[in-house]
């Protein structure tokens, strides 16, 4: 967890509205696991005042490379997208407690469910888990065909499976209607707008983990902005809530009430 | 004493600035980033008898230069806090202030009594300001007798000096002062945050779940420098100055204003390195700008009236 | 009616923006950019029984987002403003509102007596909240009985529709618009300038000749939609709106919380254009949020209290 | 009096903190006379809120430039200085009452005195005087030798003295020490801080004009912030005080009260 002056070392629309972001700098040496996010600061002035969460997308030590993937939403992330190569951004990050990738072994079958911007952060999971023998399965939900993204990179880790809701593009419907065709999985992991969330843990026939996203003020932990509360006290530290920056985003699915 | 040293009751500070309550929780986040005993002092997130949940959320939302928050004084309760946070603050010995907040009299002087007792808290801050509870909080802040009264039942039970926190969102900010002084009080922090509100255009309501919210800051900063000013004329006890302070220059102002110590809130949400690089940057700027100590500063705007 | 029109008593606007009173003088140096008939209204400047010549300079300060100003209410005094500047603006169509300042209740008698009756003036703008004058001004605005009293007094010799200006320096502002609607008032314009201060580093000084000055633009927009908000639940009369518009989200959001029409200060200084600019953008803005009339947001915020 | 995104020709520190920049753009050709200024908004956020008052230093009308000579005093100057040739900046003017070049007649001599950021102005003045066969001589005060910028200039144009306080060139001392050792003219202009022009007002023995500064809100003679005394009402206006802005910032000297 530092501060870094990252330099921008690409920035593409990759669908309307949506662009990748390829930042360098030791913070990408940082990375505990996936679904770690970063708080980007958007300009030097004063305004916009707070920092802006944004999932980290892949990740390539080596090089110290971070990629995000972002929409342009209001001002912050309009500005943002206006930034050139060679500019510096200054991130905060990694923040939060990621996706645990060891929960699935090598026998497993995980089935990876991502809508919209919640998308971005199951990629470099799918990389890792894959990466460790387990066998990945992708369930993506977009608005239309036109709003694809990533949907070659997922394509190459295993199976994909898309769905638009206007049927532009592979299943005609959301991401559940996709889910519910499968049984044969172990392990689930989530992460997009919390209606979805509140389905595909109904939906789902295995444990699994989800990602969830609150407006925030620090970002670390410090200002209790982005409380969400816990279905039973905790036994560790008695806390009957959870900080989705600093104990998130991601909690075991039935950890926190949706 | 070194050039940047200030000193109020209760508090030795080796420079003037502290993290803002609310802004800091109990320090171990920030710990992660730096020494804490880099900082003037420490002065942690409001305490309360019981464990209270806060409001639901979203509980900030974005303002021109600043922002709202609604967090409701959450916090883990008395016995937590006597039993886990102020315990690992001992391995510091950065002086420690804790704001007290309560629904009544009785919850204030509960708190106090115990927290006060304790041998690494250096001084109470007492929080008759909190805009987003619905009892307790402004609404002892907003009243001159009403906050006398509870300042003077403070005062009675603590063991270390009691520093009132201000609301700004009064007609007389000056009057307040002056009875909370009156009843006793050894200093002032000033100020709380202002209330307001934003509306989500997509929605019509507003962003914030307890609809209203406390403004802070570099927004409020020629609000909380006038009510300084004022106040720093009317009382003699030393003030705590807040609200807005992001820079080196802003810590100068509102020492001339009539602070004696800065805290800084929402600039650690900017840069979590805030406090820290406000204090490494202020003898530079003293030395630019011809200041020899901090002490010769304070107030200095209300010295003399007549030049200009 | 079209789509971006709106009737508020007196005014009859075409659509929902005037410039805000003191920082579009009597309209003759921003005519120089374009054609007034296309405001909404147009709100003058504070007008005062005699010539008053205002504070000494400077007037002006910046602070982050926003910007204090101590004018102190110059102006060149009824006679004047009934001979040149009114008649002046007869070759407009657009509805006037003049604003009205005084030293004690005789004095916003004569000036409402005289502005009123003058045919191209649709309506009085009483301003019981200016910050930057030692008498009058702002007392009338912090006190409920003071304030309904005068606005009375006024409303028995206007024969215009009377905006009471309120202040935002205040602890209940929900009060003071109570009383005032009590008390005759046809509407309510909110929020005048938070009162503030910056000190000069260099002497150690207020960088205003009169000390503190009256905080507007940007920074003060959700301390006026909290108040626009909280009032217009309490109040029936219309509201219009003020404090830091800047941009078209900035107007919808004012009139969610509960503004009728808005005003337009700070902008103007920023760009002359800052009217017409956000005038034309309101029909595309309204047509990207699906919103059909302006007339049909107003208040929105307090509409449906429970839907989240 | 037009608001116009100008293009930045030219950025060039031409003494320590004082920066020459050059803009195109269609403003240019509306200049009336030298001495009026622009108010330059910088940056494209709520901070900085006001504009920055900036006299105009020369205008080459031909090819729609201005160049303006300005010095880093604080946020806005500094935010100014950093912006790169390409970049546009939002300029309105051009604004005020500059110097009437018609008061002096061929045969005239004046005398042009400037201190600090009160010599551009005082640029284009000289060479509209020069250009109507007016004699120029111009006094310039600087703090030290290291300060100096438009010698060269304005040496071209005419006699040229300078003063530092240091002595570091020229002559030690203030404007003021160069203006009492000359007497045949028959017309000033000058521009700078305020006890300069009180001064030089007190010691000039011809008539003769003085710019002014003050703190501006619009810029534009709307919101009063920038009034100040006049000596006798005036006849035509009835008015008392005089607006900066858009009365000045030019006046004749006894004009206003310095
Ligand atoms: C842990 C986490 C990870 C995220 N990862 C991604 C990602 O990978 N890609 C992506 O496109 N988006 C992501 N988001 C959402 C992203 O933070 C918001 O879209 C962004 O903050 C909007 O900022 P803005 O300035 O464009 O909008 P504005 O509306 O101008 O923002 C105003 C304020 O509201 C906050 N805000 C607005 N929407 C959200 C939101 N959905 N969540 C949290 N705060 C919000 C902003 O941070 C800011 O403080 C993530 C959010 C969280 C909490
Ligand atoms: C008519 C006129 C012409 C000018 N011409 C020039 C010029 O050609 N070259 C040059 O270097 N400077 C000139 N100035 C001064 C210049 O406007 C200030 O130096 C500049 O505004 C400072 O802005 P800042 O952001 O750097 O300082 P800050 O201190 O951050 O400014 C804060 C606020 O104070 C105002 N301010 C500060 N100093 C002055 C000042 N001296 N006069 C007016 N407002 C001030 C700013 O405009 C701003 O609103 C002129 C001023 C006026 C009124
Ligand atoms: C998220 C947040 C939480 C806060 N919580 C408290 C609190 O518990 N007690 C208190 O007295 N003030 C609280 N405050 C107010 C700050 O201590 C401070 O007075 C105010 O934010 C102004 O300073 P700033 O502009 O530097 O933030 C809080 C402020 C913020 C932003
Ligand atoms: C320079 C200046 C002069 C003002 N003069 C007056 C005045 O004469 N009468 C009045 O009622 N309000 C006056 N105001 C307050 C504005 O009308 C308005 O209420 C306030 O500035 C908030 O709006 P804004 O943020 O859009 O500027 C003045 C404001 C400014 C900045
Ligand atoms: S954002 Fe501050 S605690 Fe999570
Ligand atoms: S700056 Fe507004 S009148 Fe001169």
């Amino acid at each position: 967890m530092i501060v870094d002056d990252m330099r921008i070392n690409e920035q593409i629309e990759i669908a309307p509205k949506i662009f990748k972001i390829e930042l360098t700098g030791p913070l990408s040496k940082l990375l505990k696991n996936p679904g770690q996010f970063v708080n980007v600061r958007v300009g030097k002035g004063i305004d916009p005042t707070l920092r802006r969460p944004i999932s980290i997308c892949d990740v390539d030590v080596d090089n110290e490379r971070l990629t995000m993937i972002y929409r342009v939403e209001g001002k912050g992330t309009k500005m943002l997208s206006e930034m050139l190569v060679g500019d510096t951004v200054n991130i905060l990050g990694p923040l939060g407690q990621g996706f645990p990738v060891d929960a699935a072994t090598k026998e497993n079958t995980c089935v990876l469910v991502g809508g919209g911007v919640g998308i971005p952060p199951l990629y470099y999971l799918a990389k890792q888990l894959t990466a460790n023998g387990v066998k990945v399965i992708t369930i993506l939900g977009f608005r239309s065909d036109k709003d694809i993204f990533l949907e070659k990179e997922f394509a190459e880790l295993g199976e994909l499976k898309i769905t638009t809701e206007d049927g532009s593009k592979g299943i005609k419907g959301f991401v559940t209607d996709a889910l519910e065709t499968l049984s044969d999985y172990e392990l689930f992991y989530t992460c997009g707008p919390k209606p979805m969330l509140r389905a595909v843990e109904s939906i789902a026939s295995s444990p699994g983990f989800i990602s969830l996203e609150e407006r925030m003020g620090c970002g670390v932990g410090a200002c209790l902005a982005c409380v969400c509360d816990l279905n039973e006290r905790n036994k560790d530290t008695g806390k009957s809530y959870a900080k989705i920056c600093s104990d998130g985003p991601v909690f075991e699915a039935g950890e926190v009430i949706l | 004493m070194s050039r940047i040293a200030v000193s109020l009751p209760g508090l030795n500070m080796k420079n003037p600035v502290m993290p803002a309550s609310g802004c800091f929780a109990f320090g171990q986040e920030y710990a992660n980033f730096y020494d804490l005993n880099r900082l003037g002092a420490i002065c942690v997130k409001a305490v309360t008898v019981e464990e209270r949940k806060g409001n639901a959320t979203p509980r900030v939302a974005e303002t021109p230069g600043g922002m709202l928050n609604a967090i409701g004084l959450q916090n883990p309760g008395l016995a937590h806090v006597l039993e886990h946070e102020l315990p690992w603050l001992e391995q510091y010995d950065t002086p420690i202030v804790v704001n007290i907040a309560g629904y009544q009299v009785e919850d204030y002087m509960e708190v106090t009594k115990a927290i006060s007792k304790v041998k690494n808290v250096n001084a109470i801050e007492l929080n008759i300001s909190c805009p987003n509870v619905k009892e307790g909080g402004i609404t002892f802040g907003t009243d001159a007798s009403t906050a006398a009264n509870l300042t003077e039942k403070v005062k009675a039970v603590s063991q270390v000096p009691v520093y009132v926190k201000l609301s700004p969102n009064v007609t007389d900010i000056v009057e307040i002062a002056k009875a909370v002084e009156q009843a006793g009080a050894d200093g002032l922090s000033m100020i709380n945050t202002l209330l307001g509100m934003r509306i989500d255009l997509k929605t019509g309501q507003p962003i914030l779940a307890n609809k209203t919210g406390g403004l802070s800051g570099a927004a409020i900063k020629p609000v909380a420098i006038r009510m300084i000013h004022d106040v720093s004329q009317q009382v003699s006890i030393p003030i705590i100055g807040m609200g807005g302070i992001y820079e080196v220059d802003d810590i100068l102002e509102f020492m001339m204003a009539g602070a004696s110590a800065v805290a800084v809130g929402t600039a650690n949400f900017i840069d979590p390195f805030a406090c820290p690089n406000l204090i490494d940057q202020l003898e530079n700027r003293m030395d630019e700008l011809g200041i020899d100590t901090l002490a010769s500063i304070v107030g200095r705007s209300s010295l003399c009236n007549n030049i200009r």
